[in-house]
């Protein structure tokens, strides 16, 4: 299990294939992976977004993101899990968050990677202000997946 | 921090809002969350969707504190 | 919307990462990307598998997929698809199948990623032969998803 | 093959069953996938798996055929 905040752009597939590389030494271990990847896109409520800053809650957020990543392991049968959180200041297009679940089994894969990114949308303690071309506003919620 | 006080923590808009995002409060006996708040923003009211953590776990306002635990307050989060 | 079957190995993250920069052109045009990769593995039914043969209906399969994703496209909001399906003979650890979604929402990603892999299990003309220490096996039937 | 013909095939195991992927069959007026399986196979026993296609479609077994059709036999499919 790999939980990570960085605060420099990082690119999701090739953090993935080098978690897979890393963790997983006997080809064929694992039969399933599921990703999900969000980007920052370039335009919020109809307004264009220039620039984002994406801000946490020091301390709280990698045990958050580590007790949802423990809890997902004790739900179901999976192999491994990757979490990559950006953090800081982001251009659109940059990825913002990557979560990756390896399992022998497809449903498993497929329901715990959306079990913790529902989680993280909904209760990881990250915050972001968009910068607009009229100035910064706070984002004030998530949309529910 | 001295050992008879909390560390209360506005994060986000919390910050921007109040124009700090940090303080250290007096602990006072039976002390809850929501005294925390009280006493951090001066009694401001609390909107409903605000979030609060106790030594980085979610807490309700009624939680009891103990002398040195932070406490946070947090609009909805945005992450991901 | 982009099928593609193989009879060589593929790395999928490559392949994701290369359709992508192909097909998106302004960053941050979408925000969500939803991956499903299966793998081969080297162990099925409690037997050693050594090798397998994908065998599949000509004419049929790149049909059946296309079909699959349109129908995806039609009831989600999605941007974009990639199915690489890999046929031929593979080793354990090969990378079986690629589906990637990319949208602007996060539910409609994940929702047609996974509609699209349960069909292509459980419709798709494609059929597994195995080779154990013991002989060649097919594949009698897919796990429910 | 010729106008008044279809051509059945026969995919993954039902091939190894039967020795044979591809039968060319006569033609004959009302001819249903159903009558092409027991051309194909003389009369082989269905499995009630057996999954069938005409002309790269899903088929049931009672649809009818026309001249030139391409009608396969097939186990239930395993990819992914």
């Amino acid at each position: 299990m790999k939980i990570l905040l960085t605060d420099r752009p990082f690119d999701p597939w090739r953090e993935i294939q080098a978690r897979q590389q890393e963790r997983f030494t006997r080809p064929g271990e694992y039969g399933a992976t599921a990703v999900f990847v969000g980007t920052m896109r370039d335009i919020n409520e109809g307004d264009t977004v220039q620039a984002m800053t994406l801000t946490h809650y020091e301390g709280m957020t990698e045990r958050h993101l580590q007790r949802i990543a423990s809890e997902a392991a004790a739900r179901w049968p999976i192999d491994d899990v990757l979490v990559i959180h950006r953090v800081g200041a982001l251009a659109p297009g940059d990825p913002i968050v990557a979560v990756a679940v390896w399992s022998a089994h497809r449903a498993a894969a497929f329901d715990a990677c959306r079990y913790i990114m529902e989680d993280l949308k909904s209760r990881a303690p990250f915050w972001k202000k968009e910068t607009l071309p009229e100035g910064e506003r706070w984002v004030e919620r998530n949309t529910p997946g | 921090m001295s050992d008879m006080s909390v560390k209360v923590k506005l994060l986000a808009s919390l910050a921007d809002r109040f124009g700090r995002s940090e303080v250290e409060l007096q602990y006072v006996d039976g002390m809850t969350v929501r005294d925390a708040w009280d006493g951090a923003t001066h009694g401001a009211p609390l909107a409903m969707n605000t979030l609060s953590a106790v030594n980085f776990e979610y807490c309700a306002l009624p939680t009891v504190l103990k002398p040195g635990d932070e406490v946070a307050f947090f609009p909805p989060v945005t992450g991901g």
